[in-house]
């Protein structure tokens, strides 16, 4: 007989599932602008002779506030959901469970640090056409 | 006679391999590599932008995306199409079921779904392909 | 060494609803021999009765109706005044159960819903769709979690531990590891189920074997009423998986080979629900005369007028065992069905309360014998006995312990009990001779299916008899092949079947000593009843030249005896 | 071996004695309406009486006797051998994942551990009612198919996620839950929410459909996990609320 305890604490549970679900159909949304815009629209004064992707012609399109907001909510996006799928793959096995809190705030610094890269990547771009 | 490793792993009466394993086990096999491996790719991805980025002018830029119109890289965007792709489209399948829509009949909306997939996956190698190659393989 | 204050040996029904019954009060652990969910209880199909008048066909029933019923089925065997308490207990355990968890099915009311069953005047059989015993046993296992009994499984009993006139505990086998354990106690129930597998054609569990029983025989606990064996009528051909009596309840028919209702020459109003000896008898006559299906060993079960939803609804479980067994969609064919061992109407000697001859030492359930069943069980009655008596002895085992000034005693006793026991397992293992076990088992089941059966007489009883001797005999020749630790069935079977034999032996020396036709006993040799000499409870007791029969009186409160017609 | 005949390969453990598991083969004699479990039994009695397995009501109710057999997991006693004869031979081996206390038993303790997790019993509302409490067939219909789950295991042992993961509860014992949850006479629906929305209740489970396929009684435990969790998630919106039904 062993004793009868509540399974487990009432943490993450339910938004990490709930939040994974709803970034996953935003993801699908922005996946879809992301991909049209950076490869099949052309925004700058060039043609289809330049189809591939150019530092000019990211900058023409992050001109405009829209893809700004696009491709950063993109990215917080892929992360979120990215890094919420990886710590349920970790929580899958026991030996992971038993450092829940190590890896909560592991992955949390990891995303927030991650995100701050992507930021500033983007800043050249941002600037460069500005400029 | 001693059952094989190879056999306690692989075989037909296998200990480690789920014995009624069908579609579902499969899917969700499949979704959880592909899941793993956009994880992996954002930050190959980022890291590969921010090498060139940081460079003046985005002249390093413009040659990182030169490059990636060699065959090995063209092969690597095809099967980054696939894995997202699939990963997509089965997680629609996920949350359908989260819905409660079409779990008594998962096998015929795994199907489905991949019958979409099956469609998008060869427009959008179609497309790569017309992207890198505009006028055709020399 | 355990301690428990109360030990309950089995998990079934019985076993459960004592448990529950004193663990509140008392310390009180189970032990079973499996797991308390797959316990035998679990196959029973039908329901269990009381007059809850949720029926509108049964506005009028009450438990006074019940009773009679009760006492006629059991050809005015039962002890009346256990009957009374037995069907006035009925509708407060049902409710209780009820409370507790049990997914009845409903009326249009939404009550608990009932149907027919044979020898009952009302439909007064509460069911569940036709797993009413295995939703009793989860949702009694379930409230045995919530209030926390232990539970030690994978044991079996096999040893009883009693001292002067009182009992002390138990010695059990850890199936997992071997090990012989020590369980002392102040007061011991026995609620271990039948011992329906000593017979051939038997729909009971394959750990029906009464080990429990067999073993407290040994230890001179005596056994009452053994030779009233009830048949099922209507079990899988072949398999003798059993086809619920509710078939019949929901309208089911039986029919010959002529395509005849034959029911209507044996019981010309009840029809197919008669009482189960008579429809047994009645279909083994069949049988017997060529009227078989095929000229086989069946008739048939048939269910399609009933029609789909109905079967589905009511009788899916039934339809399901069907298909996997004999390859027949009751909703498309007659199914092949013939009579077979059901349960036993006897066990161990018990009065009202539970209490056998041992301070301190109770049974209910099937391997006991109140006897409210008499000489003939009715079908939906013996749900209701693990019930109420099961409830009945736990709290009358708890009161006994409460009043207890002594406790731990017997210390002595329990370890001399171990190393008789340790000494007995060994002597087992290490025999060397030439018989198979599992051949003597065989046999023993065929005999007592054939010559203490539906239809007996002295002759065939003198062969079973002597049969049942020369297989004990050799079984002082067995080999036990496996000498290991972990889940020995080799010697698990072996040293049930060391019982069964005891028992085997006590059934057919009752019946032979029994002439007279009651009930289930029914003897071509002496086709009447006979309440001048046989109004009594046959007592077996132990000795180990054979049982040494005695004979107890009956308690006749309202109902005198008289004709059994249907 | 004669024509008609099938072999069984048997898988032997004795975890006292071996290091390894090793196949063991027997030939049986097939009869009309042969099951696995009654060719177990050919063996032990005829053949080789160290084996060992788990039996008890061999009509498919007591959930004793699940175990692999010709790759599949299903109840020994409900299967007919006649379906392998001719197909070389039969393999069977103990529920996957589980620890064996010999050859095909396996031990149960912490698949019923796991179970009592779940509260499993009806917590009705109290004081009980004078006689039964109402529940109309429409009522009762949320748990036709639950209540049948004869808690054989096949369903646990063959989720992944239970074996990598010894606090999930699993299929079973989710299903259990919910066989309360949708009970209309239970009283603590927030009590349940709260054991299965943890780390190891319903999140755990990726729509394997494993327990759907496996289990001998037909029963959906996924589609009860799903319905829970959108229960649990309701509950988070709506509070309290979200919980009733
Ligand atoms: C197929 C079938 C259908 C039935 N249908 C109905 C019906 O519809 N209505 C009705 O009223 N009755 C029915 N019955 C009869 C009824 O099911 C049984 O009489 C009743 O369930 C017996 O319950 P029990 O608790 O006494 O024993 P069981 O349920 O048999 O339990 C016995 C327990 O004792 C344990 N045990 C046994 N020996 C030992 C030992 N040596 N050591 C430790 N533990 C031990 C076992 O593990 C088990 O847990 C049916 C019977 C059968 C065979
Ligand atoms: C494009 C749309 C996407 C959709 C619709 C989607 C959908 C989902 C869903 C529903 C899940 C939960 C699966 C489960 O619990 O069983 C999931 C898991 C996951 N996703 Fe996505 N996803 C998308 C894109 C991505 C991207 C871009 C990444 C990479 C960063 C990613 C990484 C993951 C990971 C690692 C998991 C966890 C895997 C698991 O639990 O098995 N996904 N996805
Ligand atoms: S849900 Fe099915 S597989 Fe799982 S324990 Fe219950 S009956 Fe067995
Ligand atoms: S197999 Fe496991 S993952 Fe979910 S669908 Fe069944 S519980
Ligand atoms: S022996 Fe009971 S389910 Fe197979």
């Amino acid at each position: 007989m062993s004793e009868q305890r509540v399974a487990t604490s009432k943490v993450a549970g339910t938004w990490a599932w709930a939040f994974q679900r709803i970034s996953a159909v935003l993801l699908i949304v922005f996946l879809g602008v992301h991909l049209y815009a950076a490869h099949f629209m052309d925004v700058g004064a060039e043609t289809g002779e330049e189809p591939l992707i150019t530092f000019d012609e990211v900058s023409l399109r992050l001109d405009q506030l829209l893809y700004i907001v696009v491709d950063y909510g993109m990215l917080s996006m892929v992360l979120l959901h990215g890094l919420n799928g990886f710590r349920t793959v970790l929580f899958d096995f026991d030996m992971f469970v038993r450092r829940k809190k190590l890896i909560d705030v592991t992955l949390w610094v990891v995303g927030i640090g991650t995100l701050i890269w992507g930021i500033v990547i983007l800043f050249p771009f941002i600037s460069g056409a500005g400029g | 006679m001693k059952i094989s490793s190879f056999k306690w792993l692989f075989g037909r009466n296998s200990e480690f391999w789920p014995t009624n394993m069908k579609t579902g086990m499969w899917a969700w096999v499949g979704h959880r590599l592909t899941g793993l491996a956009l994880v992996a790719y954002v930050f190959l991805h980022l890291s590969f932008i921010s090498t060139a980025s940081m460079a003046e002018g985005g002249a390093d830029f413009d040659a990182l995306m030169e490059t990636t119109s060699q065959p090995l890289f063209v092969a690597m965007d095809f099967l980054l199409v696939i894995v997202v792709i699939y990963h997509a489209m089965n997680g629609l399948r996920v949350v359908l079921f989260d819905l409660g829509v079409g779990i008594r009949r998962q096998k015929l909306v795994f199907w489905v779904t991949m019958a979409i997939s099956a469609v998008l996956i060869v427009g959008g190698l179609l497309a790569i392909w017309h992207l890198v190659f505009p006028e055709g393989v020399a | 060494m355990y301690y428990h204050k109360i030990l309950v040996i089995g998990g079934g029904l019985a076993g459960l609803r004592a448990a529950i019954e004193s663990a509140p009060k008392v310390d009180t652990a189970i032990i079973s021999q499996v797991h308390p969910v797959r316990s035998h209880s679990g196959a029973a199909q039908g329901g269990v009765n009381a007059s809850l008048a949720n029926n509108p066909a049964a506005k009028d029933d009450t438990w006074e109706k019940h009773a009679f019923d009760t006492v006629k089925g059991s050809d005015y065997l039962a002890d009346q005044d256990a009957v009374e308490f037995m069907t006035k207990e009925a509708g407060p355990c049902i409710y209780e159960i009820e409370h507790w968890g049990c997914p009845f099915s409903r009326t249009d009311e939404g009550k608990i819903a009932q149907r027919p069953f044979g020898g009952a005047g009302y439909p007064r059989t509460c069911f569940a769709a036709d797993k009413t015993g295995m939703y009793m046993l989860h949702t009694l296992w379930e409230r045995s979690v919530k209030l926390n009994v232990p539970l030690y499984e994978d044991r079996i009993m096999v040893d009883l531990v009693v001292e002067g006139d009182a009992v002390r505990g138990v010695i059990c086998l850890n199936m997992k590891t071997g090990e012989l354990e020590q369980f002392m106690a102040e007061a011991v129930i026995i609620a271990s189920g039948g011992s329906g597998q000593i017979y051939g054609r038997s729909t009971n569990a394959l750990i029906s074997t009464g080990s429990a029983q067999s073993t407290c025989y040994r230890r001179g606990v005596p056994l009452k009423d053994m030779e009233f064996v009830q048949f099922h009528p209507t079990s899988l051909f072949g398999t003798n998986i059993l086809m619920t009596e509710g078939a019949r309840g929901e309208g089911g028919y039986l029919v010959n080979n002529l395509g005849e209702r034959f029911m209507s020459k044996y019981a010309a109003k009840a029809m197919e629900l008669a009482p189960r000896d008579i429809v047994s008898r009645s279909i083994q006559t069949e049988i017997n005369d060529g009227r078989g299906i095929n000229g086989q060993d069946f008739v048939h079960l048939d269910l399609r007028h009933l029609g789909r939803e109905k079967i589905l609804e009511r009788l899916p479980g039934i339809r399901d065992l069907a298909i996997n067994f004999v390859d027949v969609d009751p909703i498309e064919k007659p199914v092949p069905i013939q009579p077979g061992q059901h349960y036993t109407m006897g066990g161990i000697d018990t009065d009202i309360s539970g209490a056998t001859k041992f301070k301190g030492l109770y049974a209910a359930g099937e391997c006991g014998c109140v006897s409210v069943h008499g000489a003939n069980r009715l079908g939906g009655n013996s749900l209701l006995d693990t019930v109420v008596f099961g409830k009945k002895s736990g709290q009358v085992a708890a009161e006994y312990v409460l009043g207890k000034k002594t406790t731990k005693e017997g210390e002595g006793a329990m370890n001399k009990c171990l190393r008789e026991t340790k000494a007995r397992i060994d002597g087992m293992l290490s025999r060397k001779g030439t018989e198979n076990h599992s051949d003597i088992r065989a046999e023993m089941k065929e005999t007592m299916i054939k010559k203490v059966g539906i239809f007996r007489d002295k002759p065939l009883m003198e062969e079973a008899l002597a049969n049942v001797r020369a297989l004990k005999a050799r079984f002082a020749n067995i080999t036990v092949q496996n000498k290991g630790k972990g889940y020995n069935l080799d010697l698990i079977r072996a040293l049930e079947l060391e019982g069964m034999l005891d028992v085997a032996e006590a059934i057919a020396v009752g019946a032979l000593k029994r002439e007279e036709s009651r009930g289930a006993h029914s003897r071509l040799d002496f086709k009447e009843r006979d309440d001048v000499k046989f109004l009594q409870h046959t007592i077996a007791t132990y000795s180990p030249k054979g049982p040494v029969i005695t004979y107890s009186s009956v308690k006749v409160t309202k109902y005198k005896p008289e004709a059994r017609r249907y | 071996m004669a024509e008609g005949d099938l072999t069984l390969k048997v898988q032997r453990f004795d975890p006292t004695a071996d290091k390894l598991p090793y196949w063991q083969s027997f030939t049986v004699k097939p009869r009309p309406g042969m099951t696995v479990l009654d060719a177990l039994f050919e063996v032990l009695n005829h053949q080789d009486g160290t084996l060992s397995f788990r039996f008890c009501c061999r009509a498919g109710v007591c959930g004793s006797c699940a175990m692999v057999i010709g790759g599949k997991v299903r109840l020994a006693c409900e299967t007919q051998v006649a379906q392998f004869v001719g197909k070389g031979d039969l393999m069977l081996s103990p529920l996957p994942h589980q620890p064996v206390v010999k050859d095909l038993a396996v031990d149960y303790t912490h698949f019923f551990d796991r179970l009592k997790k779940v509260k499993p019993y009806l917590v009705g509302k109290e004081p009980y009612p004078e006689k039964e409490y109402i529940q109309s067939t429409k009522e009762r219909q949320p748990i036709n198919d639950p209540i049948d789950c004869i808690l054989c295991g096949s369903c646990t042992s063959s989720c992944t996620m239970a074996w990598t993961n010894s606090d999930y509860l699993g299929p079973a014992a989710l299903l259990k839950s919910y066989r309360f949850l949708a009970d209309t006479r239970d009283s603590v629906p927030d009590e349940r929410l709260d054991i299965i929305e943890g780390e190891s209740g319903v999140w755990r489970c990726h729509t394997q459909f494993n327990c759907v396929e496996v289990c001998p009684k037909k029963l959906n435990p996924t589609e009860a996990i799903q319905k829970m969790k959108i229960k649990a998630f309701k509950r988070k919106l709506f509070g309290r609320r979200g919980t009733k039904k």
